[in-house]
């Protein structure tokens, strides 16, 4: 099967009904290890238990930017070559990101207060990320605002490759200004300088949230297939009435 | 297993994994409701006799 | 039922576009405005519809309902289609329905007469001109004015569409009713021509 | 009264599907409220003094956006030369179709409010007491302002001079809603304010619909 | 260019007759101006310090107030049919147009600053260096703001959702541009923020025309 | 110069309006595009026009200026005219002319041509709807296209304007220009008719 195959909206029905089990399986698998693993983690010294709020933290912000930048693909894929999948994908992106980007700002929030001793700093990386969620939910408003899809796709598509910028602003809002917020200590050049103790478990979960969001979103973009196959057919019925 | 020993900022731990585990059942269950209801959707129109433009029922996939 | 006017004169934009004008039309008649462009038809229906002050003469309705005014007696079917896009066909019509309080029940049957029922529940913004402009005759229908005042109101309309709208004219007549119709194409029916502004 | 109901119905209805649904009035205010912090500076105890101005300078923004097309849109599809041939008194309609800018351009802010009130870190009372005022004042806003809204589409004007005609004239009202609200929160005499803005909103109910179906009648052409 | 030009003169004549003239852009800054003290309360330390803001929320307040117009009027006269239709490249068309914006709702502003500096009871220097940022920086509020009037055209939606798209896209404007002009009142490094906003300015002139051209490209019907 | 279209297909709104539609037309031909309400009459234009993507299908141009593409060599008056009601009569025309490149001394005679030469000065909101669509004849004169794409051209015109406007269609037609037009009625010279939508 090759990645034109996949072009065809009713192969990759067929694809995802056979795959979805299996990788909702293995997600549920690693997410208990991950579980497991961030339970066992020892306390840091410097920030006790709280350490903890990390193994979710970092993966639901890694998430949030990582589905714009699907989202960014995706709409590269409706503006140039015109994918009818890429608009289903960056549809059923959308809600997923604004979910793991809300959980990124929570969580945060909540790991802040015994931190930093507030819930909530206007500082350049948090701002960003709120500015990202509200992004995303601007696109979830302009898809529902837009009955025609194909119409909110071109349009959305436009609006996600102009906030794909927001992304290095998160990324290096740290670098840039100084923040609350600490520099990165995973994903930076000359490798992580985090505690292995702390790595492994932290990168288990990411790949467990990662699995998990390849799940949620080929069972989405599976959802806005047969939504726009139920929206043809009623259209069809509507103009078939004398 | 010992018990976790939280520290002071439990409430802070807990809470944040509870929102993690809602939400994201949230999502799982709104994608699933959403699978069925399109499912009985086509179904639906299968029964009222519309067919897609290749000639093939409503619900079918391949 | 008798619709009169005496010495119009019409001034737009403080410039005289006619004056003198004298008219006087019965139920049971259709009132051909004709004229070049410019010469004020669409200016004289808005005088009727009590949209333009008149800069001097009067005009009258004899035999109508003594509560209402002559403006609340008449729908007018202007260029501008007061139509929503962002409603549905039906919506659009319920809401004039309503609002100018026609016959609540026929709404569905006037758009089937102008051959737009499969379109009811479609979004105005999808409909071709030809389409709106039967939408607009469908709204005639429904709010049922004794006095019809029609600006150019067949453009668009197919030929289809222009004998449809002579038969519903000529039915609207004979029941009564009253037209004053700006045109510069035979409507179809039989009129009296009013003509104005004989040197533009 | 149908009437009146039906002109109701379908400018919220158009507001709703224009402007994307209910939510989006929520959004934007969540918007603004986040977009000050950037202009104001990130410092919190001042943000929680201005949290008043805040929210009241989103409520006047949200109506000054969406006013300039209250009139402006049915003049040009020709909607309100038929509305003023209408049986329905001009007034009463444009009464109705404030009633209808309000309900999708005022009443998400007043929804929104303790949200809102928790960004800007305001305790319950404080927020309850803005909640409050908006509910009372923001009808102001719009009644007052669609007496500008009525003068663009008689002057063939729009663009900023609409603003600059409504701004002077809801003044009083941000006054009077702003100082009600900061007394609730500072423990002043909270009732002395708000009767003068709840008097405010009644004078407006009665003046706007008059001044707007005024320069309407005599505007037209 | 001498379509170009004609494109920039049209649409800045047009924003002159409709809008009231030159003069209702500073007089709308003015309005804003004096409207603020009433919503923050009149304590003039206060004003003085926020007086960047305030002039900033001004100028954005300004653009969104007309950017929805931007390509919407030229869409339903079927004016932009015909811009569409014709030779000159469509981002080059849309980049005049949102010059004419910027010249009828953003340059008044930066003309005005020195009146409105005495107003908010800044001195000489600070005044000058609010002038400058807000020179810099205003464009790139309109070159952002064009893709929400683009997409406006697209989807056939307007109102408080269109505010919504564009917020998020002009906060990064915002933020530098105040923090320039309090740097420079400050006496902190005033090049660093203004750098930041140049930059921010060149980049919304290359992405606002080519996106808001795509998205009308794409999206006309 | 000719113009084709093979197997072109019409969606609108998610509907199929027409499919598998064939046309061709030469330099000096005037093509009808004629049908009923809403059968698709304006969205062939607008695809000719560029401003609509077909379904499927192509349409192309044989012979004309290789370093244009056809929406660029094609001039369309619609119904919407595009005039802006705040500038005068001759400052619509002139920018249009600025902006699309047209010759550029003959404004002033163009609208002499249509008979407005005494509005020149009036702002295009005074105008009656047949002096916009005179005014946007002037245009389609003054940028000098060879392709013509009108959309019910005649509609609101008198009938002098009518007869006005057939010479002009005629005098283009003689100097190898092009038309495609939408129209319910007669347009006063020879046209080659293709109908389209035959079931609506
Ligand atoms: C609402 C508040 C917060 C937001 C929006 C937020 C956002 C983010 C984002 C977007 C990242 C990914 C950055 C990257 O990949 O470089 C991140 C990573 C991280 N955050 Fe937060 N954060 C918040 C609060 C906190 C707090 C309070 C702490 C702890 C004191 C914290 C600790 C971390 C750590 C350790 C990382 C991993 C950095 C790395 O190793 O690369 N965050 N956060
Ligand atoms: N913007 C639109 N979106 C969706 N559907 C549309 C749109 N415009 C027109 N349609 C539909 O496409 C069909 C063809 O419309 P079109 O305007 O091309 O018709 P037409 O032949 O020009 O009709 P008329 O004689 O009334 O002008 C119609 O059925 C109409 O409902
Ligand atoms: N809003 C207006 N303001 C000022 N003058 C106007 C206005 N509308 C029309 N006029 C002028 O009034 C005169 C009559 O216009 P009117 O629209 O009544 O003409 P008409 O007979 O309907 O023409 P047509 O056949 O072109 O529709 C015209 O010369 C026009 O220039
Ligand atoms: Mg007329
Ligand atoms: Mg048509």
């Amino acid at each position: 099967m090759t990645l034109l195959d996949l072009a065809n909206p009713t192969r990759f029905l067929t694809l995802t009904s056979r795959l979805l089990p299996w990788l909702a399986g293995l997600t549920f698998v690693l997410l208990l290890i991950g579980l497991y693993q961030s339970a066992m983690a020892p306390d840091d010294y410097q920030q006790g238990a709280t350490v903890k709020i990390m193994f979710i933290h970092v993966p639901n912000a890694w998430l949030s930017m990582f589905v714009w930048g699907v989202m960014s693909l995706a709409a590269l894929g409706t503006l140039v070559w015109r994918h009818p999948l890429a608009d289903v994908a960056a549809k059923a992106a959308a809600p997923i990101g604004a979910c793991f980007t809300f959980l990124a700002l929570a969580t945060g929030s909540l790991w802040g207060r015994p931190m930093w001793g507030t819930y909530w700093e206007w500082d350049a990386r948090l701002t960003s990320v709120l500015i990202l969620f509200l992004m995303y939910l601007g696109l979830i408003a302009l898809w529902r605002a837009v009955e025609d899809p194909s119409r909110a796709a071109r349009a959305a598509a436009v609006l996600t490759l102009v906030g794909a910028i927001n992304l290095p602003i998160i990324k290096f809002s740290v670098d840039w200004w100084n923040t609350l917020h600490q520099p990165a200590s995973v994903l930076r050049l000359g490798g992580p300088t985090l505690d292995r103790a702390f790595l492994i478990p932290l990168l288990i979960m990411a790949l467990a949230f990662s699995l998990l969001f390849l799940t949620l979103h080929l069972a989405a973009m599976r959802n806005e297939i047969l939504r726009r196959r139920v929206r043809a057919l009623q259209l069809k019925q509507a103009s078939q009435l004398p | 297993m010992t018990a976790l020993s939280l520290g002071p900022y439990a409430p802070f731990i807990v809470s944040s994994y509870l929102l993690v585990t809602v939400v994201v059942a949230i999502l799982i269950a709104w994608i699933t409701i959403d699978y069925r209801r399109q499912k009985q959707r086509l179904r639906e129109l299968d029964a009222a006799g519309v067919v897609r433009r290749s000639g093939r029922s409503a619900t079918e996939f391949k | 039922m008798r619709l009169s006017g005496r010495g119009i004169r019409c001034m737009r934009g403080g410039r005289d576009v006619f004056s003198g004008l004298d008219f006087e039309t019965c139920a049971g008649e259709a009132l051909a405005v004709v004229g070049t462009n410019g010469s004020g038809k669409t200016s004289l229906l808005r005088m009727i519809a009590g949209l333009l002050a008149p800069a001097a003469g009067s005009i009258a309705l004899e035999g109508g309902d003594v509560e209402l005014t002559l403006p609340e007696q008449a729908h007018y079917v202007a260029h501008r289609d007061a139509l929503k896009p962002a409603l549905s066909v039906i919506e659009n019509l319920l809401f004039w329905q309503k609002f100018l309080g026609g016959d609540a029940s026929d709404a569905k049957g006037c758009l089937a007469t102008v051959g737009l029922d499969h379109a009811i529940h479609l979004p105005a913004a999808y409909l071709s001109a030809g389409q709106r402009r039967r939408l607009s005759i469908a709204r005639l229908l429904t709010v049922r004015r004794p006095i019809w005042l029609l600006d150019e109101p067949t453009n668009a309309l197919d030929r289809a569409g222009q004998s449809m709208f002579a038969a519903l004219m000529i039915d609207h007549l004979a029941r009564g009713g009253l037209i004053v119709a700006a045109t510069h194409m035979p409507l179809g029916i039989i009129t009296r021509e009013l003509p104005i502004g004989s040197a533009s | 009264m149908t009437a009146l109901a039906a002109l109701v119905r379908r400018d919220v209805k158009i507001a709703l599907r224009v402007g994307g649904g209910a939510l989006i009035g929520v959004l934007f205010f969540l918007t603004v409220v986040v977009l000050m912090p950037f202009a104001l500076g990130p410092d919190l105890a001042l943000l929680t003094r201005l949290g008043p101005a805040i929210l009241w300078l989103g409520a006047l923004l949200a109506s000054l956006l969406t006013l300039d097309r209250l009139f402006m849109a049915d003049h040009e599809d020709g909607s309100l030369d038929l509305i003023v041939m209408g049986r329905v008194p001009l007034e009463l309609a444009c009464a109705a179709k404030a009633l209808a800018h309000w309900l999708a351009a005022g009443l998400p802010l007043v929804i929104a409010t303790p949200a809102l009130g928790l960004l800007l870190n305001l305790d319950a009372t404080s927020t309850s007491a803005i909640g409050l005022t908006l509910l009372v004042g923001t009808p102001a806003l719009t009644f007052t302002g669609m007496i500008g809204a009525a003068l663009a589409v008689t002057l063939h004007r729009g663009g900023l001079l609409l603003a600059v005609l409504v701004l002077p004239l809801s003044i009083p009202v941000l006054i009077f809603g702003v100082a009600a609200s900061e007394a609730a929160i500072g423990g002043f005499s909270f009732g002395a304010p708000f009767t003068i803005l709840c008097a405010l909103s009644l004078i407006s109910f009665v003046i706007g619909p008059f001044a707007a179906a005024a320069s309407l009648r005599h505007g037209l052409d």
